[in-house]
């Protein structure tokens, strides 16, 4: 039970996320939504390579044939955390841009695009 | 000779979360944001303790390379958040 | 034992979380961040991912709060509400 | 040229530390060694001018690294328990008399700077608040205020230390 | 041995000090007073929990080159942990004061004359 | 193996060349500021040959298995692993090559047009590294056969789209629609992530042949049908499906017109993996019949809400793009019969398989006169400076093969013969009239109405008396008109012999589609 | 003619030789009927004069029909419909993600509430 | 803000050490945690950490950009060419051609946990380092850029 609890928070991390996006309307808080939702499916991902017992996957002074943890989550979690970082430096470089353009961060008036 | 009581430590690293999420009470309450940084900077001082210590529970040396990473960004971050605390943004 | 350190470590998460979202300073949220991602970091740790929990400190502690930093210089700290 | 060198060799004692315990010559590999080696010239290259400003250099000193050690390994900790003791004290009881003062260490280079203010802040019940480049003066925000002690327009250091004279040892070590 | 003992005092003195610390950060009324408590009590904290570790590395470890190893990079840790620490409480000090925050209980301020 | 062997490896350069071209093109343009149009161009025609080489490969000689990182690509199952594919595997069946034939031809065209279209601007060194990598993250998108692989080059497509919608600052309207692409771009990538994740954590593997196998043996769990919700509403919204099409006018609207053109390729890519997760990953699985009336009902709002959207628009460039939105929706329509009926043999031989032709024929149709489309949009933009069409006027005197692209295209979208648009909108319609006559109507419908906006813009742009403000615009620059002239001849090629370029192509392709035990075993080595 | 075949649909067929063929002969039927009027056709100013009445007819470089007014009587007609389809495209971000969080949110609950 | 002489002081300090902590990481990578990316983000980090320090000077001369990102492209293709070399020198792509050829990191190691040495992973470790410069240079630039955008004069408010 205790060890499904990462889980529980990773999909409470996810929703946590999601409300922030879909209530807030400050693009920044946006952003920090985001990168909660983001560490939510990280987290979701270390999670699921956890192995109750098991040690780090590192083969350096590590017992022979010991239980270890599933390295290709954490290789995939690296990759989101890589790829998320430069979703993130995008997109607030796109806010710093919008605000210098628009005067405001409130996305009920950036929607210029419309209809 | 292994491991002949990691349970001082397990106890340390229990207390020293504890302690943690007390100093989350400063991080909400805050009334002024020099506040939060500080009880940032506290909870990064005691995670780096937790790690020292987990470094021991784990039984693997190299666990201790994420703590000084640790010490040395959680520095960068608090000199980012003072830089704008003192820069009168309002 | 481990198990009720990563229960506190998760509720801190939960809290932090939930209070990034909910603050009304930009700042605020931002630090609210930083805690978030450092408790994170320590969470992947205790899940035996070092190297995500290194990636995670060097992301979220420095590179993140630095960005989010230039950005809410640039647009202004406090949320409009209205 | 000293500046480089100087940089390099610090960077390649951090880099043993690090890397101690890795292989048979010593407590190190000869990759390890090797590769230390070129890591050390190449991150000296780049940071040599951050590292070591012109008047630093005199850290390569043998005697004032040893003055250093002895400085950090045991007069500072004494230092700072004693401060934390004070500090313990005033958590426990609440007793506080908190101010901001003004002292003149009559240091002179950036690394005494440095040191002291860092000193100041983690021992007993001080924190250096800011420091006048011009001067050297330190703005020092105290706990506990000795009585009559806020009179004073600047005040001198040995008040505020009570083991050793640390201003002292760091003009002895950085001066 | 002496070594358990050693230890075990190093993480009582580290614990007491932490949660000292921490106590003190909630308890002090303004952000000077906090950073004290903060900045010394945890900082000593911390190191004494390094030094519990770097003892039971040395002595305690299975492998020894790994204990110095380990104790190596404790070390650089409380080093970096010690420098760091003063810096950043520093520099939230001098920032809260520049944003305007004064010392609120306080006896004498010279600051205040240098920097209105 | 000894020596060079680069057709065993066409696979692996296929993603190298672009991304390595990519890579150099900063230092080149700093440096060698007149070879970089050169080194660009010659990196994606050494992409095209690549693609058509191993695209005529696999029309011959069927699937292409490659494997990364092992001396022998072509071994997919290592043989001390247990039978399992450890590695990341591109997989290119019929389908794939299929993608990447229109990939590397669309971009072929565009990178054509925008050699002379970016010419007078600023930025050209990062322009172009984004156009390699927004190219190569398509191919890699079409190409691979392992589910967090794919999720990677959907990032690095929708990053670099993203930073190419936001490429023109142009008053900041450019960067809100990069923002609000790279926006939706980022959470459907999260989504999709964490149904890649749900798998993983069932089956412990990526590969998408794999996963279907033991899918097929366990049955399909609730993880399992979370995960498929979360992989084809992610896909829909990239790929611009009504109600999640939102993000596809602005940002059409709003890219260089290259950009644009290849952007529709990009969004077709995830139009592809729609399509091969519910058949490959979910064929066997699934009851169909339920995803596949969601396909087509997705489909149904598509077209119908793009195309009366198109009619009020002002903009040519955002016209176009709701019915980029619109033409989607037969590609949806079309596939999403050929789904429902899946599981019924007789079915799907008796119109099915017809109905998924026309489809994936349609994908083929519209990268290319949508292409065509937003080239021309472009070329109005670059010479009038506007795109307003309450503007424009009268350009048909000085811009005449303009105006011919412009009218072959619209001709083409609207399904008038003999252009391209009208074959596959033919086998969309009798197909799906056989499965069910409303939809088929509904189609036919919106192409009309297709055709009634495209007069509109044809009338408001090039007819009219000569307007003075546009007096001394001249016909487009010669890079620029070869780029669409090779786009219009293709459109008038596929519309004059449809019946070989469906027998070529795309008919393996939709049976490699409908065929999931030929997937499994090109991987799996027909275990 | 091997070359080109017979794309055969269950209703009809479609051969580009045919249709190309068709084309043609249309186009020439075209240009005869075209032919015939145009020898008859008067181009002077009178011939239109009656039916402008009055006004003077303005010169061909003034007359300038703004595509927004095309189609005017197809949106009137549709005045509804368009009333509810085009107040949803409204530029709003929050709005965006709304719609495709929630067709999301309404699939899952479809499949994990149905089976 | 203009920092105060402590916090540059520290910070010239401190980045010495933090670009030899990034290098270790990057050059371990295939022995201990991190790698390429880690150590690469660690290593931009410190060149974070002098912007901040020295905000009040002229950052062109500070960090060079141009150099930066010459850097990058060099990481870039550095990487993209070890991965190609493999199908010039007749292998599939990606394959790790440098292991147990008893060239640079091509040491023979027996399979199973050893103590790990440096000298071994064939091109891993060549791909970590290509990785490391990338990001390092990167990120770096990417933080400059966005320091420049917000404050074109680079500190002059101090009072």
């Amino acid at each position: 039970m205790i060890g499904n609890a990462p889980f529980f928070v990773a999909m409470l991390l996810i929703i946590i996320g999601i409300t922030g996006m879909l209530t807030r309307y400050n693009l920044v808080r946006i952003i920090i939504s985001l990168t909660i939702l983001e560490s939510g499916v990280n987290l979701f991902l270390v999670s699921l390579g956890y192995r109750e017992g098991g040690i780090a996957p590192i083969f350096t002074g590590s017992p022979d044939g010991a239980l270890m943890v599933m390295p290709t989550v954490q290789a995939m979690t690296l990759t989101n955390i890589v790829i998320g970082l430069a979703t993130t430096a995008l997109l607030l470089s796109f806010i710093m841009v919008l605000h210098r353009r628009y005067g405001t961060c409130d996305i009920r008036e950036i929607r210029r695009l419309r209809g | 000779m292994i491991l002949l009581f990691p349970e001082p430590f397990e106890i340390c690293v229990l207390v020293l979360a504890v302690l943690i999420l007390v100093a989350l009470y400063r991080l909400v309450a805050g009334p002024t944001s020099p506040d939060r940084v500080v009880a940032l900077d506290a909870i990064n001082t005691l995670v780096v303790g937790i790690m020292f210590a987990l470094g021991v529970i784990f039984r693997e040396n190299i666990f201790v390379d994420v703590a000084i990473l640790y010490a040395v960004l959680s520095f960068i971050g608090t000199i980012y958040y003072a830089w704008y605390i003192g820069g009168r943004y309002t | 034992m481990i198990e009720v350190l990563q229960i506190i470590i998760l509720i801190g998460l939960l809290l932090t979380a939930i209070l990034a979202v909910l603050q009304t300073d930009l700042l605020h949220a931002a630090v609210t961040l930083g805690a978030f991602s450092f408790l994170l970091a320590l969470e992947f740790y205790i899940l035996q991912a070092p190297d995500v929990a290194i990636a995670e400190a060097g992301i979220g502690a420095a590179l993140t709060t630095a960005i989010f930093i230039f950005a809410i210089r640039a647009v202004g700290r406090k949320e409009v509400t209205s | 040229m000293i500046a480089f060198l100087v940089t390099t060799v610090f960077i390649f004692i951090l880099y043993l530390i690090l890397t101690a315990g890795s292989g048979t010559l010593g407590l190190w590999s000869y990759e390890e060694l090797g590769a230390g080696i070129v890591l050390s010239l190449l991150v000296g290259a780049v940071s040599s001018r951050f590292f070591c400003k012109e008047r630093s250099v005199r850290m390569a000193n043998p005697v004032r690294i040893l003055r250093l050690l002895i400085y950090v390994l045991i007069l500072f900790p004494l230092e700072m328990a004693r401060a934390n003791l004070d500090v313990a004290y005033r958590v426990i009881t609440g007793r506080i008399r908190p101010g901001i003062i003004r002292i003149h260490p009559e240091l002179q280079t950036d690394l005494g700077i440095l040191m002291l203010a860092n000193s100041i802040t983690l021992t007993p019940g001080t924190l250096t608040v800011a420091a006048d480049e011009k001067t050297g003066d330190l703005f020092i925000h105290l706990i506990n205020i000795p009585e009559g002690l806020e009179k004073k327009e600047i005040v001198k250091t040995s008040d505020l230390f009570s083991f050793f004279d640390l201003p002292a040892w760091i003009r002895r070590i950085a001066e | 041995m002496i070594i358990e003992p050693l230890i075990a005092i190093c993480i009582i003195i580290g614990l007491v000090f932490s949660a000292l610390g921490i106590f003190g950060l909630i308890r002090f009324p303004d952000v000077y007073t906090r950073l004290h408590a903060e900045t010394k009590a945890t900082t000593f904290g911390s190191i004494f929990i390094g030094l519990a570790v770097i003892l039971y590395a040395l002595f305690r470890w299975d492998d020894a080159g790994e204990g110095i190893s380990l104790a190596a990079h404790v070390l650089i840790g409380i080093i970096i942990l010690m420098v760091t620490n003063a810096t950043g409480s520093h520099a939230i000090a001098r920032a809260a004061y520049k944003s305007g925050q004064k010392p609120d209980p306080s006896v004498t301020d010279a600051l205040a004359d240098v920097e209105p | 193996m000894t020596g060079m062997d680069l057709f065993a490896n066409l696979p692996g350069l296929l993603l190298a060349v672009p991304l390595i071209f990519a890579f150099a093109t900063p230092l080149i343009g700093r440096y060698l500021p007149r070879a970089r149009d050169g080194w660009v161009l010659l990196g994606m025609v050494l992409t095209t040959v690549i693609g058509l080489l191993i695209a005529s490969a696999v029309f011959t000689g069927g699937t292409v298995a490659y494997t990364f990182g092992v001396p022998d690509p072509s071994v997919t199952v290592p043989p001390d692993s247990g039978g399992i594919p450890v590695r990341i595997i591109f997989n290119i069946d019929a389908m794939s090559a299929f993608m990447v034939v229109i990939a590397v031809v669309t971009g072929l065209c565009v990178m054509l047009y925008s050699l002379s279209a970016a010419s007078r601007s600023s930025g050209k060194d990062g322009y172009y590294t984004l156009f390699l990598l927004l190219v190569a993250g398509v191919l890699g998108m079409v190409c691979t056969g392992d589910l967090f692989n794919f999720f990677v080059f959907l990032e690095i497509a929708s990053l670099a789209g993203a930073a190419l919608v936001a490429f023109r600052v142009d008053k900041g309207i450019a960067i809100e629609a990069g923002l609000k692409y790279a926006m939706l771009s980022t959470i459907g990538g999260l989504f999709f992530l964490l149904g890649v994740a749900l798998l993983f954590g069932q089956y412990n593997t990526l590969n998408i042949a794999f996963l279907a196998e033991r899918m097929g043996t366990t049955g399909l769990t609730t993880p399992d049908a979370v995960a498929l919700v979360l992989f084809v509403t992610a896909l829909a919204m990239k790929c611009g499906a009504v109600p999640m099409h939102f993000w596809a006018p602005d940002a059409y609207a709003m890219a260089p017109a290259a950009v644009t053109a290849f952007l529709v390729v990009s969004s077709q890519a995830s139009l592809y993996a729609l399509f091969r997760i519910c058949f490959s990953l979910y064929g066997q699985t699934l009851n169909t019949v339920l995803l596949g009336w969601f396909i087509i009902i997705l489909g149904l709002l598509s077209m119908f809400i793009g195309v009366t959207m198109a009619i009020l628009q002002k903009d040519v460039k955002r016209l176009m793009a709701y019915h980029a939105v619109s033409q989607t929706g037969y590609m949806l329509l079309g596939v999403g019969v050929g789904l429902a009926v899946l599981s019924s043999p007789l079915l799907l031989s008796n119109f099915g398989m017809m109905a998924m032709e026309g489809g994936i024929f349609h994908i083929m149709n519209h990268a290319f006169y949508k292409g065509l489309l937003f080239l021309t949009a472009g070329v109005i933009f670059y010479r009038c400076g506007t795109r307003n069409l309450n503007d424009l006027g009268g350009l048909g005197h000085s811009m005449k093969w303009t105006m011919l692209f412009f009218i072959i295209g619209a001709l083409a979208i609207a399904g008038i013969p003999p252009f391209n648009g009208f074959a596959s909108k033919l086998m969309i319609y009798e197909s799906v009239f056989s499965f069910n006559p409303l939809l088929s109507i509904i189609a036919m419908v919106v192409s009309i109405l297709t055709l009634a906006s495209f007069v509109k813009v044809f009338h408001s742009i090039f007819m009219g008396p000569k307007r003075p403000e546009f007096a001394d615009v001249t016909e487009a620059p010669l890079p620029m008109l070869f780029g669409m002239g090779v786009l219009s001849i293709l459109v008038i090629l596929f519309g004059i012999f449809p019946e070989q370029v469906v027998e070529v192509m795309v008919a393996p392709a939709a049976s490699a589609l409908a065929d999931q035990a030929g997937y499994i075993g090109s991987v799996m080595g027909g275990a | 003619m091997n070359g080109i075949e017979t794309l055969t649909t269950g209703f009809g067929f479609w051969n580009p030789i045919f249709w190309v063929a068709g084309f043609v002969i249309a186009l020439i039927i075209t240009w005869i009927i075209w032919r015939r009027g145009e020898a008859t056709y008067n181009t002077s100013p009178s011939s239109t004069g009656p039916f402008l009445s009055g006004n003077a007819e303005p010169q061909p470089g003034e007359i300038h029909v703004p595509g927004g007014n095309l189609y005017w009587g197809f949106t009137q007609a549709l005045e509804r419909y368009y009333a509810v389809i085009k107040p949803l495209h409204t530029g709003n971000l929050a709005d965006y993600m709304l719609w495709y969080m929630g067709i999301t949110a309404i699939m899952l609950i479809l499949v994990v509430m149905v089976p | 803000m203009k920092q105060s002489n402590i916090v540059r002081i520290t910070a010239d300090i401190m980045f010495p050490f933090i670009m030899i902590f990034g290098a270790y990481v990057v050059l371990h990578g295939h022995l201990t945690p991190g790698g390429g990316f880690q150590g690469g983000a660690v290593m931009a980090s410190g060149v974070v950490l002098l912007l901040i320090a020295h905000c009040d000077k002229d950052i062109k001369t500070l960090i060079p950009t141009q150099i930066l990102k010459n850097v990058e492209t060099f990481g870039l293709l550095l990487f993209g060419l070890s991965a190609l070399a493999a199908v010039i020198l007749g292998s599939g792509f990606f394959t790790n051609w440098l292991v147990n050829t008893g060239l640079l990191f091509g040491t023979p190691v027996e399979y199973g946990p050893n103590p790990g040495y440096l000298n071994t992973g064939g091109v891993i470790p060549v791909m970590n380092i290509a990785v490391g410069l990338e990001v390092l240079a990167a990120l770096s630039v990417i933080a400059v850029i966005m320091f420049r955008s917000t404050e074109p004069d680079c500190g002059g408010e101090e009072q």
